[in-house]
């Protein structure tokens, strides 16, 4: 199916539940509908859309605005489609772990360094960095800390000699 | 010193210390080696007086294999015991395996 | 080798002076090195002991575990939650114990000096390194090169005089 | 047959020596023997396997330590000096103890292991006549020495405080202690037919019949059982799962270092001896020469068969099998824990079992 | 040559074992091509035993084989194992070694698709084994293991299909009636053995020849009859034949093999080796239960429906002639009447088990699960559809029928002529012997032409499942044609001599008169045979003839309603008695098991009724009273002073010496050893 | 009751937790596995990355376009040209550049090489994880004929920054195509050989077949791509199934597990697959070499990469897997956000699901199975 | 030299095993065991069996000690290495031990044993080989059926349920 069929098919079944964003091939989903709308995606035979490609967390750059969008395909009809989630600092966003188990890994990543909350995971902690790391690193906003574990993280050598 | 005597004597201590293993240790594996020291003082036992007492045959050899033969069977089994005993109490030690108690 | 023959032969004396010459000529020619393959430049190592380069020629053979090695070979980047492992397995080495740095990174930081957050800028920051061999990653030429100077570095050393 | 031991005693009576004196000299003079033999077969074992290692996978080896001029220049044949230069490193390298480790057992537990292969030497003999002491039950003795080492083998995976060492240590254990079973049964088979222990015996028997391997099917099978069950015993690939540097990092040898775990590679490379010599006693013909096989040969140069000679042909074929186990080692994956104890006792000990009693029919029959 | 035929007599024992052996261990990974494996092993067993009955025409007047080595000993007593192969063993060994391959040939057939079919092979495998264990043994506590095994492995046989209920049943009912037998045959074989000292055949023979029993001969009348029980548990001979009609649960191969050919034999075989020690006493018993088996059996046969039933009591039948003409003195014909037996009743079964296997399948083709594939009234006319299986058959029911130039023929007119010479030389009551024996002739030919006219002639039963029969495959119909062939008479005359039990007869040449050394004059019975011959040839054609036309009169031609005589007969419930197969199930049920039940019943009664309720309750409310006066007394005096003051002393040393008694074997372990050591100290002090 | 709870709280302390890694000969690099075991029977697997985090994605948030290519080669350091050639597909659909043809084949003939280069490699690992050594020298060996072409088209060995967004840095150099149909002739028997050694090694088959089965859903659900997926019969290849570059005018296959010495989705199977893929590449290397044109290779080359406000996601077909590039632009030369979907580690998720009640031994060949490169895990 | 060897031997018996019994380490007390049972063998030499000794070392050092060792690990937490073994009773126990001891010594004294010539061997491997199959076969027969019933045994006992 095509981006329109999809969204035609979509707004059949739940209406109002999401939008467009404009110009773009892509569906906005608040983090309330998200979880109506992710079952719908994997679970409807029409679309079926049975593998989660990638979530990718970003930032607006207005220190409130997070978002995290999901790639989604299916490899029986071979459609794509782009949904993003945003969200303010501090919501949650529902996690979609039950339906797809890539999303495990990947929700975990963003928490890490986005700092999203995802709701309902079962095991949401820091994945790359250690677990006394302070702050989400690809936050706009992110300053790096001068030691760790006493030893030194400059940015330049001024700091160290 | 190469007498009967000096290799009762050696089984005698061998088989105090065996009963004394047995009765006063609280692990079953080690009230376990206590039982194979009191076996082996019988070997020897058995052995000395084969050397000693002049017999025509070697029985005294024979019985000390058997005794030997019996040492591994007794191992297997009290050991599987020991095991099962670890399994069902979680506890190797034996005052906690007290289910005779009256 | 024990005390008592540590003072008899305090000074210079031509059988101690043998003999050190013996240690560090076992010392030079049998480098085992624990493999520390990190990144990038543990592919380059593996290169190395593999058949076109063949480490082995030197007596350097490739062991899994600390207590049996002689040198560690830090290939890649280390990162600040790895570095504490670093430093362990350093200690858990058996003296003599050397350390070779091999790549940009581990001995700077390299490409991400500048913004990596979560890198150790030189792994000589928690370690102490024998010989670094810069390049990102090295060329298996340039570590056969750094072995080659840890072992001229070995030899120079005293092992049963007291250090001068 | 007589013995080194024996031999010295004969020629120490010239001296009229007291006994008190004379039993110290030659139990001295044996040991530093069986110690000397340890040491340069570990020397020339491990460049050996280096240098095979390496030709097998397409590259040099060793080839730089040259024994001569160790302040460096002159070289001497590729690497020969590379093990010397080795076994002096580990001797002067730092002896760790762990801290939470059993120091008292990791001590222990390289020199159990070293008594083992030790102690085995003393009844092995490399040739007519050239044993350290002759004993009657010379297979049988063999058998039971080499199963002391597997109490050190347990003590050091068990001391070291190491998860991957007790893994290490309870495989290695499971694994000996299985593949005893085969390798008994297979040797009982020579024992049945040879009808003595006493190796000297069994290779006569092997000059007046045949060797064993050919003498009958079933013989022909226990070798092989016996051959590959003793690579197991040694702990090597295909079934060096209790060192398995993929899994276990190094087994039960992961916390030792220097001098004591040289000991664990000097036991390990004796054992390996050990296997072969005894497979190529008992099953090879010992120090009787294949030439005698082919009648193709002038009986003048069947005379030549002297102690020298004998030594020849024993080492000869204890080489050619080395080498095998070596080939298999760079050759071979490695084998699962379950698959290796499903091979032991759901093959090989039946097979063996049932070798025993055909071949006792076949003696029947024949 | 003798280590030569040891080897081969071993090889002849162990390959079907060996075939066994790989498999049970291998039959997974060989899976459907386990016959292959145990074709050419019983195969190698077979060549073997030709080339050992290709020796019975050499007379040597010795042994084939003989030899036997110490098994162990302990003090005085050794017990030996070893092999005689004499002429009767190698033709038994034939016998066996051709039928079983034959089953293991028609088995491919039979049981292919079977989830189990390896294990099939396995345990036929090892039912051979112990077979010819049996035969070759030369001593009797061999054999009696081998007996054994025997019986293990028809257990595991008759049980293949185990989830069928009646099939568990089946052979725990056939284990447990052995061994009332074997019991029996036991103690048999321990009274020869403390009498004589030995197990060996040979050496019993001499003992008793040497006069061990003299002066008691019914002790060796007991063990004889002892061991001979254990023929009557194995050869179903009555009183203990019930376990054979149910064992017909196991595949019909197996029927084939064990309970026609072989194992049922193994009895026949067993007093055929005792038979020179057997008193004549013991001999007049094994003639009667031979003589009561056979007619009896014969009747049941009548009326059964199932097809497999019928040839089962045909079996029990024929089974009771063979232990009759032993026990008449007739040896030789037993002997040979087992041979020819085994070739026909084999064919008879696996001839019923291809009619079953087509039945069978053309049911399941039809979905059709309701039907009994093995009811005879569900056939009919299966003539045409399976010719080589009808042609078979009818050539083994002729056999069996004692028509002439068929082996069966041969064979049961000796035993006719040995019974009618042994009533001439003990007249009176004996005249039953002939008569149970014409009179089974006569039923026999009649039961089993039933058979065929209603399995093979006729109308159809039901068109639907006629359509679908078909031939039975190559691997079965070739043991078939094989074994049809093996049932003419020629086969056991022409090659050798015009008729095998005649002076110069093969066989009376191979299995020489032997001498009894119990007290039979061998002889006297020679001659009565010798005379009685015509006569018996006459009366038994005529049997057979009566019989045959009764059958073409009720079945073929179906003159006479079948179904109106057997209400006639039933007035006497005669029908009945025969259809309940004389009730002998029930009469061990209110023999055996009602009395027990109703003994264990008047125990209970006895115990409850009378002993608890009366008497101890009589005391009870005696005591009551009593009580009643003596407890004011007791509490206000006993209990308040003496009993609590003797309680307050006894709970001090309770709590005391409870910490002695905590359940950890060590303390009891130390209280033991100072127990011992106290026992030591007075020892050396007094 | 007590006497159950008792016996259950002895198995619970039965079990034991075992710490591999993060230094662990087997690991692939720094992967740390926490693996709670009971007996030799793995119950439970936790890996923890994380050990070579080297803040790829905050490097892209302050470097150019063309400054972010040689972090994409350090991210997958035995796929350099993969991962460039994903990054700069993105990045040219991002710009909408239209490829002169000569720059497409070049970079299918370097990708494909890679391709063979990343698989021996992961073939000789895996050979190392269950035991055996010889494969292991052997697949390096034959690698290092690939380095030398690698070498004399732009001079590095191992991380290459070869192709850019827009072009490839050089053009080839001389003699390269008969230099790379040599390497082929060479190499075809080679596989055979190495087959020989150990794809068809009755201990290597005991050791992988069966083991460690990913059935086809499971993947799916998982995200598993590229080899490990394809060895459990899915028929995903995004070359196929999705053509980007030029990979449609080829004539290959894409080899799928077939249960040939187990149950499909094996250990095996993801072994075999890869040796397979070998072969096809080399199929297609043959293609291309032969249907080379002539052309500038850097007429297509932006002066400056300033893409338009937008996103896009470019996924690409690496020796791993599906590799994507999700791209924020906001316009300027900077990327505003660059997140890179990483193929093992997706693939490295499923390990705990396949890997928990088999042995120890099976685990590190499961693992190997996977084929992971912690460089592009933790980025 | 031979009489210093016997008490060298003997010293070690003794020694070995009275740390078998009071070593607070039970592993230390299986080492121990080691000893003991090794130079027992040394005793059996003395006592020209060579077979026993090597039979001594083959089932008692490389089985039955083996065995006992694995059931210590398998019985105890083996994460730490040292294992307590502790003791009770040890005054009654050691009292009782010592008299049976004085019990012992006194009748190895008192009694007037008959003392042989000796008979030197060749091997004494043939002869036990003799006796075993015939005078003492049913006893070796019920020992082979008790060591099968015992491995049975043992294999029911420890198998996972």
């Amino acid at each position: 199916m095509t981006f329109a069929d999809i969204i035609k098919f979509v707004e059949t079944k739940a209406a109002g539940k999401s939008s467009i964003i404009e110009g773009k091939e892509v569906i906005l989903v608040s983090p309330d509908n998200w979880v109506e709308i992710s079952t719908l995606l994997k679970n409807e035979s029409k679309l079926d859309f049975d593998y989660l490609m990638c979530i990718s967390s970003y930032d607006k750059g207005d220190n409130k605005t997070y978002g995290a969008a999901y790639n989604l395909f299916s490899t029986t009809i071979n459609h794509y489609l782009e949904v993003r989630v945003e969200t303010e600092d501090g919501t949650a966003i529902p996690s979609v772990t039950s339906l797809w188990q890539a999303a495990d890994w990947h929700e975990r990543e963003a928490f890490d360094m986005m700092g999203l909350q995802f709701e309902g995971h079962p095991n949401l902690k820091r994945i790359l960095l250690s677990e006394d790391w302070d702050g989400y690193p690809l936050r706009k906003d992110y300053k790096e800390p001068d030691y760790y574990r006493g030893m030194p993280v400059p940015k330049d050598k001024t700091y160290w000699d | 010193m190469d007498s009967l005597q000096s290799y009762l004597i050696i089984a005698a201590i061998l088989f105090s210390m065996g009963i004394y293993g047995v009765i006063t240790r609280k692990n079953a594996v080690a009230i376990l080696m206590g039982i194979e020291l009191i076996l082996n003082s019988a070997n020897i036992n058995f052995i000395a007086f084969n050397r000693f007492g002049g017999m025509a045959n070697l029985d005294g050899h024979v019985f000390s294999i058997f005794v030997i033969v019996l040492a591994a069977a007794e191992a297997a089994v009290a050991l599987a015991i020991v095991i099962n005993l670890f399994k069902n109490v979680g506890s190797v030690d034996v005052d906690d395996a007290d289910l005779l108690k009256g | 080798m024990d005390a008592t023959l540590l003072e008899r032969f305090d000074k210079d004396n031509i059988v101690v002076e043998k003999l050190d010459d013996l240690i560090n000529w076992s010392r030079a020619n049998s480098q085992w090195y624990f493999q520390f393959g990190l990144a990038c430049c543990a592919i380059e190592m593996m290169a190395t002991a593999a058949p076109r380069h063949d480490l082995e020629r030197f007596g350097a053979m490739p062991r899994a575990s600390p207590r049996q090695s002689d040198v560690m070979i830090v290939a890649g980047t280390v990162t600040l939650k790895m570095a504490e492992r670093v430093k362990r397995l350093f200690e858990q080495m058996s003296d003599p114990k050397y350390v070779i740095s091999m790549g940009s990174c581990s001995n700077s930081g390299g490409p991400y000096w500048q913004y990596g957050y979560h890198v150790l800028k030189g792994v000589d920051l928690v370690v102490p390194v024998d010989v670094y061999v810069p390049g990102c990653p090295p060329r298996p030429e340039a570590l056969l090169q750094g072995l080659l100077e840890l072992q001229k570095k070995i030899k120079t050393e005293t092992p049963l005089r007291k250090k001068a | 047959m007589t013995s080194i031991v024996d031999s010295l005693v004969k020629s120490f009576s010239s001296f009229n020596l007291d006994i008190a004196v004379l039993l110290p000299v030659i139990t001295l003079i044996g040991g530093t023997v069986i110690f000397l033999i340890m040491a340069v077969n570990a020397l020339i074992a491990v460049y050996f396997e280096r240098k095979i290692s390496a030709f097998m996978q397409d590259r040099l080896g060793p080839m730089e330590v040259g024994i001569f001029g160790f302040k460096g220049g002159k070289k001497f044949w590729g690497g020969i000096g590379q093990t010397l230069a080795d076994a002096i490193k580990l001797l002067v390298k730092e002896d760790i103890l762990p801290n939470n480790a059993d120091k008292f057992l990791m001590i222990l537990a390289p020199f159990i292991i070293f008594t083992g292969a030790f102690l085995t030497f003393i009844g092995l003999p490399f040739a007519q006549n050239i044993v350290i002491s002759d004993f009657n039950i010379g297979i049988f003795y063999i058998f039971a020495m080499s199963s002391i080492g597997v109490i050190g083998v347990i003590l050091a995976g068990w001391s070291s405080n190491n998860k991957w060492s007790l893994y290490g240590s309870m495989r290695a254990a499971a694994q000996i202690i299985s593949y005893e079973i085969p390798i008994g049964l297979s040797l009982l088979l020579v024992v049945l037919v040879a009808g003595s222990l006493h190796l000297g015996d069994i290779v006569q028997w092997q000059a007046d019949h045949r060797w064993f391997i050919f003498h009958s099917p079933f013989t022909f099978l226990a070798f092989f059982i016996f051959y590959i069950s003793t690579i197991a015993e040694t702990n090597r690939t295909p079934f060096d799962i209790p060192e398995a540097e993929s899994e276990l990092v190094a087994g039960w040898m992961t916390e030792y270092s220097g001098f004591r775990w040289a000991l664990f590679f000097l036991s390990e490379y004796a054992n390996m001896l050990i296997v072969s010599i005894v497979a190529s006693i008992v099953f090879l013909g010992g120090w009787l020469s294949p030439l005698q096989i082919f009648n193709i040969f002038p009986d003048s140069w069947l005379i030549l068969d002297g102690p020298a000679i004998g030594l020849f042909w024993v080492l000869f074929k204890a080489v050619i099998l080395i080498f095998i186990m070596m080939w298999f080692r760079w050759t071979f994956p490695r084998l699962r824990v379950d698959q290796l104890m499903y091979l032991c006792w759901k093959v090989f000990i039946p097979f063996a079992l049932a070798n025993l009693f055909l071949v006792s029919l076949w003696e029947l029959i024949f | 040559m003798d280590n030569y035929s040891t080897t081969l007599a071993l090889l002849n024992l162990f390959l079907p074992l060996l075939s066994f052996v790989i498999l049970i261990f291998f039959g997974k990974k060989i899976g459907n091509s386990a016959h292959w494996v145990a074709l050419a092993l019983i195969g190698g067993s077979l060549g073997i035993a030709v080339s050992f009955f290709a020796n019975v025409f050499v007379d040597t007047g010795q042994p084939i084989l003989e030899t036997s080595v110490r098994w162990f000993s302990t003090g005085s007593f050794s017990v030996n194992l070893g092999f005689l192969i004499n002429n009767e063993a190698a033709i038994m060994l034939l016998v066996v070694a051709l039928i079983s391959f034959l089953v293991h040939f028609y088995s491919v057939g039979y049981m292919k698709g079977d989830p189990r079919y390896s294990r099939y092979f396995a345990y036929l495998g090892i039912f051979t084994f112990s077979m010819n264990g049996i035969v070759l043994a030369d001593n009797l506590i061999m054999m009696y293991i081998f007996w054994e095994l025997v019986g293990l492995s028809s257990y595991l046989l008759i049980g293949f299909w185990f989830e069928k209920n009646s099939a568990a049943d089946a052979c725990k009912k056939a284990f447990l009636t052995n061994r009332v037998g074997d019991i029996g045959m036991f103690i048999g074989i321990m009274i020869l053995f403390f009498s004589i000292g030995t197990f060996q055949i040979d050496g019993l023979i001499d003992g008793v020849r040497n006069g061990a029993f003299a002066g008691n001969m019914g002790l060796l009348t007991i063990a004889g009859i002892l061991v001979f029980m254990g023929a009557v548990g194995k050869s179903a001979q009555f009183p203990l034949h019930i376990w054979l009609p149910d064992a017909m649960e196991g595949p019909t191969p197996v029927s084939a093999l064990i309970h026609a050919a072989t194992m049922v034999a193994a009895g026949v075989y067993m007093v055929v080796r005792i038979f020179p020690i057997l008193t004549p006493g013991a001999l007049e018993f094994i003639a009667v239960v031979g003589g009561i088996t056979a007619i009896m059996a014969a009747i049941i046969a009548i009326t059964q429906n199932d097809i497999k039933r019928v040839l089962a009591y045909s079996t029990v039948s024929q089974l009771g002639y063979m232990i009759m003409a032993l026990g008449v003195g007739a040896y030789q014909a037993g002997f040979f009447h087992l041979t020819t037996h085994a070739m026909f009743k084999a064919c008879l079964f696996l001839c019923s088990g291809s009619v079953i296997h087509a039945m069978h399948h053309a049911l399941h083709e039809l979905n059709d699960h309701e039907t009994d594939p093995q009811d005879m009234n569900n056939m009919g006319g299966l003539r045409d559809k399976m010719p080589i299986t009808f042609w078979t058959m009818l050539i083994a029911t002729l056999a069996i029928s004692g028509v002439p130039f068929f082996s069966g023929f041969l064979s049961k007119d000796a035993i006719l002529a040995g019974t009618l010479s042994y009533y001439h030389l003990h007249h009176g009551w004996t005249l039953f012997l002939p008569i149970a024996g014409f009179g089974a002739a006569v039923i026999t030919a009649f039961y089993m032409f039933r058979l065929i006219f209603l399995t093979f002639f006729g109308k159809p039963a039901n068109d639907k499942v006629y359509a679908h029969i078909h031939e039975s495959p190559f691997q079965m119909t070739f043991p078939l044609i094989l074994l049809a062939g093996l049932s003419f008479a020629i086969f056991f005359t022409v090659p050798f001599s015009v008729n095998p039990l005649d002076n110069h007869g093969w066989f009376t040449e191979a299995v020489p008169m032997i001498e009894n050394v119990a007290g039979l004059d061998m002889h006297a019975v020679e001659e009565g045979i010798h005379h009685a011959h015509y006569t018996a040839m006459g009366i038994s054609l005529t049997v057979a003839t009566i019989g045959i036309l009764l059958a073409i009169l009720f079945y073929l031609l179906r003159k006479v309603d079948a179904a109106k005589i057997a209400g006639m007969a039933n007035k006497l419930k005669l029908y009945n008695l025969s259809f309940n197969k004389f009730y002998i199930d029930e009469i061990y049920n209110i023999i055996i098991y009602k009395p027990f039940l109703a003994l264990s019943w008047l125990c209970s009664k006895l115990d409850w009724d009378v002993y608890d309720q009366k008497f101890i309750d009589g005391w009870g409310w005696l005591t009551i009273k009593l009580s009643d006066k003596s407890a004011e007394v007791d509490y206000n005096w006993l209990d308040q002073k003496v009993v609590d003051g003797l309680g307050k002393i006894t709970q001090y040393f309770g709590k005391t010496l409870k910490s002695t008694q905590n359940g950890v074997v060590q303390n009891y372990l130390l209280g033991g050893m100072l127990g011992a050591l106290l026992l030591i100290i007075l020892i050396q002090q007094f | 009751m007590e006497e159950q709870a008792i016996a259950k709280s002895v198995l619970e302390t039965g079990e034991m937790v075992l710490n591999m890694g993060p230094q662990h000969p087997s690991t692939h690099g720094v992967l740390r596995l926490k693996i709670h075991t009971d007996g030799e029977i793995v119950s439970k697997i936790e890996p923890v990355i994380g050990y070579l985090h080297r803040c790829f994605e905050k490097h892209c948030e302050y470097l150019s376009y063309e400054q972010i290519v040689p972090f994409t080669d350090r991210c997958d350091y035995l796929a350099s040209m993969h991962m460039d050639h994903a990054f700069s597909i993105a990045v040219e659909k991002l710009l909408d550049v239209e490829l002169p043809e000569r720059v497409e084949y070049i970079r299918v003939i370097i990708a494909e090489l890679q391709r063979i280069a990343s698989h021996l490699v992961a073939l000789g690992t895996f050979g190392l994880d269950v035991g055996a050594i010889t494969p292991f020298t052997w697949a390096i060996r034959d690698r290092e004929r690939i380095l030398d072409l690698f070498e004399a088209l732009c001079g590095a060995r191992l991380l290459y920054n070869y192709i850019w967004p827009g072009g490839v840095s050089h053009d080839l150099p001389p003699k390269f195509v008969e230099r790379t149909l040599d390497f082929l002739d060479y190499f075809d028997p080679q596989i055979d050989e190495f087959n020989n050694l150990l794809s068809t090694n009755k201990i290597f088959i005991e050791r992988t077949g069966d083991v460690g089965v990913l059935p086809p859903d499971v993947g799916i659900n998982f995200g598993v791509t590229g080899p490990s997926l394809r060895g459990s019969g899915v028929n995903w290849d995004l070359r196929k199934n999705e053509p980007y570059s030029i990979y449609d005018k080829f004539d290959f296959d894409v080899p799928l597990g077939e249960g040939t010495m187990g149950t499909i989705g094996d250990t095996w199977d993801r072994y075999y697959v890869r040796v397979l893929e070998m072969r096809e590449s080399a199929k297609i290397i043959r293609q291309a070499c032969a249907q080379l044109p002539d052309g500038d290779v850097h007429e297509a080359i932006p002066k400056k990469i300033r893409p338009a406000v937008g996103e896009v996601y470019g996924r690409y077909e690496s020796a791993r897997g599906d590799v994507g590039f999700y791209i924020i632009s906001n316009g300027k030369n900077i990327p505003l956000r660059v997140k890179m979907r990483s193929p093992a580690f997706c693939n490295l998720s499923v390990l705990s699901e396949i890997a928990e009640g088999w042995m120890i031994s099976d685990v590190i060949a499961i693992l190997g199975s996977l084929d992971i490169v912690l460089g592009e895990i933790d980025r | 030299m031979a009489e210093n060897l016997f008490l060298i031997i003997a010293a070690l018996v003794i020694a070995s095993a009275f740390w078998v019994v009071f070593s607070p380490n039970l592993i230390h007390s299986a080492v121990s065991l080691l000893f003991t049972l090794f130079s027992t063998a040394g005793l059996y030499i003395f006592l020209y069996a060579d077979f026993i000794a090597a039979t001594q070392v083959v089932i008692y050092v490389g089985g039955i000690l083996v065995l006992i060792i694995f059931g210590v690990m398998l019985t105890n937490r083996i994460d730490t290495p040292s294992i307590a073994a502790s003791s009770k009773n040890q005054f009654i126990g050691g009292m009782g031990a010592f008299s049976i001891f004085v019990i012992q010594v006194s009748v190895i004294f008192n009694t007037p044993w008959h003392i042989g010539t000796e008979q030197s061997r060749d091997s004494t491997v043939a002869s036990i080989g003799y006796l075993l199959l015939n005078e003492y076969l049913l006893p070796f027969e019920i020992i082979s059926i008790l060591l099968l019933a015992a491995l049975m045994g043992a294999a029911l006992l420890s198998r996972r349920t």
